[in-house]
């Protein structure tokens, strides 16, 4: 299953905790928001998504992907 | 029966199935039959660690779909005030029993007064309205408390009964079969649930409410809330909502008020008076018309809403209206402010933990009219 | 209409409330009406005790008693206590370990009403059972047979035949005397 | 769109959530949802009551049966709830200020009674709502509003406090330690009887800045630093442990619960008629 | 200076030596300052576990010699209710400030309203009389605090200071030199005690308090009680201890009662108003003085015992009297009652969480009017 | 006249008592008495603070500055007496309703602040003054009025409650080991911080009455022979100690008491003015 | 210092507590209240003073004997 | 008498309430009479915030701003909810990531408020400082000494250079425009 890393800009409130605790260090704060800077170094582990207290980052599992899955 | 089994039955009858209580003289015989009964008619009865956890736990067992009762007494009931606000503000339905006793503070815990009226009416903080009844005979407990739980469903919102140790322990001949046929309002779950608005914003009305665990998810809550139940800051709403917490009360008053009427329709005396007390006052009135004396009575069973309506129109044929109360003077403030003649509702009261007696009222009437009217 | 005030007093402990709440159900067995009340105070133990009913044909709109026609009283706090309200023609039921005033103005009847139960029964917390004969007996206010059902009603499970006894022993007593009721009614 | 959990357990309408930047009161709200769906016990049964402090607006968020009630009283409620419907899964979100202090009677008599009830106390050391003042399990000489000079109090271990109650299922977790607080709560769910996780949490708005604890991500860290499982801190010395907060389950046992107790006097009863 | 400042600043210089509460919005910057300043002037601050734990306290330290105080909003207050009737019983003198917010329940935190008014008076169980404060500027906020303290010690009574979020809140500029030689009432220990009766049966009044720890020994209970304080179950000790407890208030009326009178001293109308509403009913006051209208305002600061007998004496003076209330109708019940005409007075009332404007309130009174009087 | 102890440390006109003959609230309150006097602290800087109940009527007799409060809430109420005027020797009189059902919440904080006063709970089972409910410390399935089928709730063991919420000195006594009893609360007296004394008393009208325990005597006897002394209770087996009362000391620790650190605070702050 | 032992009759409520943990067993209930049968072989031990809830029996230091103390 | 209605908006966080008080504070230095109130959202963090300020020669009997002459908005959504009420005559301030409406009938300023504090000063948070400078400058309603009193007199000790800078940078992008204070007084 292929997953996507998504942020809903709306709800971040920009407190930082995802950025501090991304083992590769892919997040940063710019304007008040996070932001991915390098999709590719993401390992999609979920640690963002565990620790964030605004619901504002996850990982969504790719909707073609989830076709194939569904598929079966 | 006694008065507070008296309750009990009614509330059985009515189809309360949770009682949460915490044991005070003169209202524990409540909490003891419950114990007692309920586990037989598929009820449940918990003594909780104080009143203000007896209040929270009945609402909590309301919410859950159960009928729900708690009974406590003055100090009790002061502990329960600010949850009988949140049930309120939740429109949670549930009944309350105050067996009233000598107050303030812990008074003359045995002893008999009616000391809570206006506190029934206005012990929590911020505006809201409640329903208050109050019974003068063992049958009548039985009788109000029916009514009790039906108001409570029909309007969701706690329900006091304001009873006093006198009524409490008086053990009185009654005939259940005169209420054979006695109507039961139950909560009825909504055809359609799907657009469900717990607190759609019914004029001078109430949405149905659904149990918990039903399929139909909601918020409930103590803040300013929208109709689906959701805090919101939102002054419009809010002034919406606490007018219609008022007015489904108020505005509904001629559905909700009960009263009996007793002796002449005009002439010199008027008694006001409920709950035990208006026994001493029906002896009172039988001395006195054995004297010469024209006299009504008019005892309000629904304390609040007060049937005002009802005294307007019918005091202004008495000369003189007497409330007679077991304490300094509560409800006289509603009749003083309802009667719009200067000076003429006189307070005759008792606060030393005694019962009135039919001869004192006689006198205390005869004295404050000895200069004639 | 007729209509008849008794009051029973004594200490906590002694079971007259028990007794007044037997008295009055009696009552409705006979097909009459009955309130029943009582006080005690703050700790409704040790200290003194107070039960009264009132039986009448017809409704009864004062539920309190003013004026006994029937006073039993088992201490003579009690006895002092309440002797002034009995009516003037009234009776006043007294246990023989009472001091009473030698003129009163109502009629005074003493019963070893402790002492039997007591003794002859052989508990002493049967005395409001033994009271409660004596006061039948005496007033014809309820039946032989609705008190003793009322009795057996409502005592403890076990206890039914030294109740039984009791009441027995009390309408012996009660026999004694019975011009006043003939005067009463 | 959000993800999958908040999709399915939030009420959307609702979010963002009002509380500030960084503080775990998401963190742990969602860590419940988590255990939630892991145990796979659907929405319709599931009540959760809270009572008043940020913590306790939890209860708003999420879509299940939600009673938002009054300040430290929602424990009575839930046990309102529980015993007139034991089906009905009870979880409470409540805060240190809401559960350790004016809820603290509540607290006890329901883990002396184990109802079947799973309470989750949101620790932030001070009452957030409010606006800073010290709770009852504020460290002693920090600072708050109420405490300008430090506080004097001795803070309250919780843990201990219920364990002497009489709980049956003790645990302590944090907003750091996620996937464990998560196991914690599921295992707290599960276990029939009454059920406390503490849940160490942050207020960088109030206690952090007055107590000058750095960013949300500096406090989080302090809580990875200075936390220690509870099977290690068995192995070490008491000096050792001296400032440290220890995690893991403290007390897991199995006593009679309450509306089951209520149960099988009834059918006791219906026998002795019979 | 913040009007919770002020409160705490005329508490200390009242004597106030001892606060416990606990936190409530917003009502907590009083507690917060408490915290910071009563140990440098000797007192003492202690944050409790509830409210209830908080009056308990204040009551504690009051009887250990210490002038107390607590603060809270409704939700507190109610909790407080069982343990104020216990200061009124026991006749400990104290303080409790409820700055009011939106109710019923937790309503909306954070905004303002005068929903407390009738809880302020009726909220404990039993008969008592209670005096009630409520100050509609910071400056004002200072000076009620310290007669709160000077009546509480005078009459032996707890005292309530009814505020509200706005003037809670509100910063204004104040200057305290204005209250230089204010008169501060203190606790005096009698020459004779010997023969001390704490609750000595003194028409409409009240023995002196003799803090525990002095050599004089006696006894405090929320029991009906003798002079010396031992319970009693004694009728005529209790309906003497229950009237004196009601008229050492309700008979010193005429001593306890604040209030301010502005505009017309005769004319259209009279408006009546408390705390922060009356600043709004002042500038709709001018107003309407612009627009021909010939308004007098009444404005109580001793909202219980109600200043009565000066509003019988002024109203019929005028044509149409409003009460204007943060509420849905609270004092007006009292006003309705004291004014004998009928449908002459008028509700103007807002419970929505937002402060009055000056506008809505000369709408309201032309809408009203607007058929003439 | 009447014994030295009464005359001296009683309000004779009170006396009789109001309770019920074999009753051994008055056994527990001259044990107090007894302490008190042993102490040789005099009598007006003695404050007795009780609550509601058959107990705490006690208050009334002593010859104390004394304060009959409301019920469930003497701790409170003695908190303000002894902060406000720390050089009273505070002592609380409380029944097991009084303290265990509704004064819960007050005994903890009271036990977590450390503040110096001494609670004597009578320990009878029920709620006396209001007719034989049970109270939280009712046996498991023995009867009361509330509990009419036998109580189903978990007894409340209120000692270990206090060591939980952070006592410093706990004991048990019994109405029969007097002379033990009256040491226990001396050493809690004299104790600086919270002292929690349970005198495990009868109440024979309404729990012995409704349980079959027999007469005042047979109930005092109970307690001789089913009470273990706490060192003699540390060589003994679990299965042993079942159903038995373990009597004597369980904690007496030092701690930062509650108005001492108060006091230290503010010698603090005027050294930093300075 | 001699001892005498006293009861207060109006106190006692005859419970029987002093009666039954007499050591020596010289007490008794007579019409509701307790009563010495034998004073001589009282051994003046106090423990039914220090059981009766009624305070209602009690040992005294007998006067003249205190005088004599009191005149040294 | 002349009194001048103040209202500052933005995000919880963003210390407008403290901006308020030291306005208020500062005009009682001047020997002005002023009032200061305050609301906020239950949460009274992350949600919007709104503090106001009268200050007048005289007595100020209506305590709350109606309609402000001057309305400060450091967010979009404080501009949007507050916009319609300022007066005709008054003077909008908005910080310059807000975006503002074309044809807005009220004079409307645009200044880099929250930049100038995080870049220029160095810390976002002294953004109400930086706004007060703003404010006395266009308006003279304090004077510039009493501004900074009152300012070093509310902010946490340490942060004094800061704070003194802040309101420096304020009174330097106030200076820009002047006209409506002339206009107004
Ligand atoms: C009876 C009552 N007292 C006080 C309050 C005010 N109040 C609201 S939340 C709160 C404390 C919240 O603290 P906590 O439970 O720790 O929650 P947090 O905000 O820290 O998550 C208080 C005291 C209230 N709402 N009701
Ligand atoms: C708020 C309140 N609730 C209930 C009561 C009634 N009440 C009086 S005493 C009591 C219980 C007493 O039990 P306990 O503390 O064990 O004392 P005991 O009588 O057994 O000595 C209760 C519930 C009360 N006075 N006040
Ligand atoms: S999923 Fe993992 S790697 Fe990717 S951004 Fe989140 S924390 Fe970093
Ligand atoms: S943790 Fe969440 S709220 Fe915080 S910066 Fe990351 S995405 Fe934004
Ligand atoms: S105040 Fe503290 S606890 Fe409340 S939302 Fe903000 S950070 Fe969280
Ligand atoms: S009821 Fe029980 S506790 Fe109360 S006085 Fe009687 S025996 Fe003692
Ligand atoms: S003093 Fe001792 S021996 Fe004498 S009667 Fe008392 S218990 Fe018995
Ligand atoms: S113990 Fe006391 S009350 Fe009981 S019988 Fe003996 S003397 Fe009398
Ligand atoms: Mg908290
Ligand atoms: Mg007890």
């Amino acid at each position: 299953m292929e997953k996507k890393l998504v942020i809903i800009e709306d709800w971040c409130k920009g407190c930082g905790i995802c950025v501090e605790f991304c083992p590769v260090r892919v997040l940063e704060i710019k304007d008040g928001k996070v932001r991915l800077i390098d999709e590719d170094r993401c390992i999609k582990c979920g640690l963002c998504e565990m620790r964030c207290p605004d619901f504002a980052i996850y990982l969504e599992v790719k909707k073609d992907v989830e076709g194939v899955n569904a598929g079966k | 029966m006694q008065g507070n089994e008296a309750v009990v039955e009614g509330a059985i009858r009515a189809g309360m199935r949770f009682y949460a209580g915490y044991p005070i003289t003169p209202s524990t015989e409540i909490a003891e039959l419950c114990a007692e009964k309920l586990p037989f008619v598929g009820g449940k009865f918990i003594q909780m660690e104080d009143e203000i956890a007896s209040m929270a736990a009945i609402i909590g067992a309301s919410l859950a779909g159960l009928k729900a009762m708690t009974a406590t007494s003055g100090p009790g009931f002061s502990l329960m005030q600010e949850n009988i606000g949140f049930a309120a503000m939740a429109e949670v339905p549930c009944v309350v029993v105050d067996v009233q006793r000598m107050g303030p503070s812990t008074g003359m815990p045995t002893s008999p007064a009616q000391g809570d009226v206006m506190q029934s009416r206005w012990g929590t903080h911020g505006d809201h309205s409640i329903i208050v009844l109050s019974p003068s005979s063992v049958k009548e407990a039985y009788y109000v408390t029916i009514q009790a739980f039906n108001l409570s469903e029909k309007y969701r919102t706690p329900v006091v009964i304001l009873m006093d140790e006198v009524i409490g322990h008086l053990r009185e001949t009654v005939n259940l079969d005169e209420y054979g046929d006695i109507e039961i309002i139950e909560r009825k779950i909504p055809e359609d649930i799907e657009n469900y608005l717990p607190y759609k914003d019914i004029e001078n009305g109430v949405a149905p409410l659904i149990p918990f665990g039903k399929g139909v998810r909601y918020h409930v809550t103590g803040l300013v809330h929208n109709e689906k139940g959701l805090p919101t800051n939102d002054t419009k709403i809010a002034e919406r909502l606490i007018k219609r917490l008022v007015d489904k009360i108020e505005k509904n008053k001629e559905d909700i008020v009960m009263y009996k009427e007793k002796g002449e329709k005009e002439g010199d005396i008027l008694f006001i008076s409920f709950g035990s007390t208006s026994r001493a006052v029906e002896a009172a009135e039988e001395e006195l018309k054995k004297e010469g004396f024209k006299v009504g009575i008019f005892r309000p069973i629904t304390i609040w809403p007060f049937p005002d309506t009802r005294l307007r129109k019918i005091y202004p044929k008495f000369r003189k209206i007497f409330v007679v109360e077991m304490n300094r003077g509560q409800l006289y403030y509603e009749v003083d402010r309802v009667v719009k003649r200067e000076g003429e509702v006189e307070n005759i009261n008792k606060a030393n933990g005694e019962f009135f007696t039919p001869c004192e009222i006689v006198e205390k009437v005869k004295e404050r009219i000895k200069n004639g009217f | 209409m007729r209509s008849l005030e008794i009051r029973l007093g004594g200490s906590g402990g002694q079971g007259l409330i028990l007794a007044g709440i037997i008295l009055a159900e009696a009552a409705i067995l006979d097909g009459k009406v009955s309130v029943q009340s009582q006080s005690y105070g703050p700790e409704a133990r040790g200290g003194s005790s107070k039960a009264e009913v009132i039986i009448s044909d017809g409704p009864i709109v004062y539920p309190k008693v003013l004026k006994p026609d029937v006073l039993l009283a088992l201490t003579s706090s009690a006895y002092k206590s309440y002797k002034e309200d009995v009516k003037e023609t009234g009776l006043i039921i007294v246990d023989d370990s009472v001091e009473v005033e030698k003129e009163s103005k109502v009629k005074t009847l003493k019963f070893p009403i402790l002492r039997t139960a007591q003794e002859v029964v052989g508990k002493a917390y049967v005395a409001n059972i033994v009271s409660l004969g004596v006061i039948a007996e005496l007033t014809k206010i309820v039946s032989e047979e609705s008190l003793e059902k009322a009795v057996l009603k409502r005592v403890p499970a076990g206890t039914e035949e030294l109740n039984r006894k009791a009441l027995e022993e009390g309408f012996k007593l009660g026999k004694v005397e019975d011009k006043w009721v003939e005067q009463m009614i | 769109m959000a993800s999958r959990l908040v999709e399915e357990y939030f009420r959307k309408e609702t979010l963002p959530n009002i509380w500030c930047p960084g503080c775990s009161n998401g963190i742990v709200t969602m860590a419940i949802v988590r255990a939630i769906d892991n145990l796979k016990i659907g929405k319709d049964k599931v009540v959760v009551v809270s009572g008043i402090g940020c913590s306790s607006r939890a209860s708003g968020y999420l879509d299940f049966n939600t009673l938002h009630t009054t300040h430290g009283r929602a424990i009575a409620f839930a046990t309102g709830v529980k015993f007139a419907n034991p089906e009905l899964t009870v979880i409470v979100i409540t805060g240190d200020g809401d559960n350790a202090a004016i809820g603290g009677n509540h607290f006890i008599h329901a883990a002396r009674r184990n109802i079947d009830i799973t309470v989750v106390m949101y620790n932030n050391h001070i009452y957030g709502m409010t606006g800073g003042q010290a709770s009852p399990t504020i460290p002693r000489y920090d600072k708050a509003t109420t405490a300008p000079y430090g506080s004097i109090d001795r803070d309250f271990d919780i843990c201990k406090l219920a364990i002497g109650a009489g709980a049956t299922y003790v645990a302590r977790g944090t907003a750091y330690h996620v996937q464990q607080l998560v196991k914690l709560i599921e295992k707290g769910i599960s276990h029939k009887g009454f059920s406390f996780i503490k849940a160490m949490s942050i207020c960088p708005t109030y206690y952090g800045r007055r107590n000058k604890k750095g960013s949300p991500a500096d406090m989080l860290k302090w809580l990875k630093d200075n936390s220690i499982d509870i099977n290690k801190a068995a192995k070490m010395k008491p000096e050792e442990l001296e400032g440290k907060i220890i995690i893991g389950e403290f007390v897991n046992i199995e006593a009679p619960e309450y509306t089951e107790e209520y149960q099988k006097m009834v059918e006791r009863l219906k026998v002795s008629v019979k």
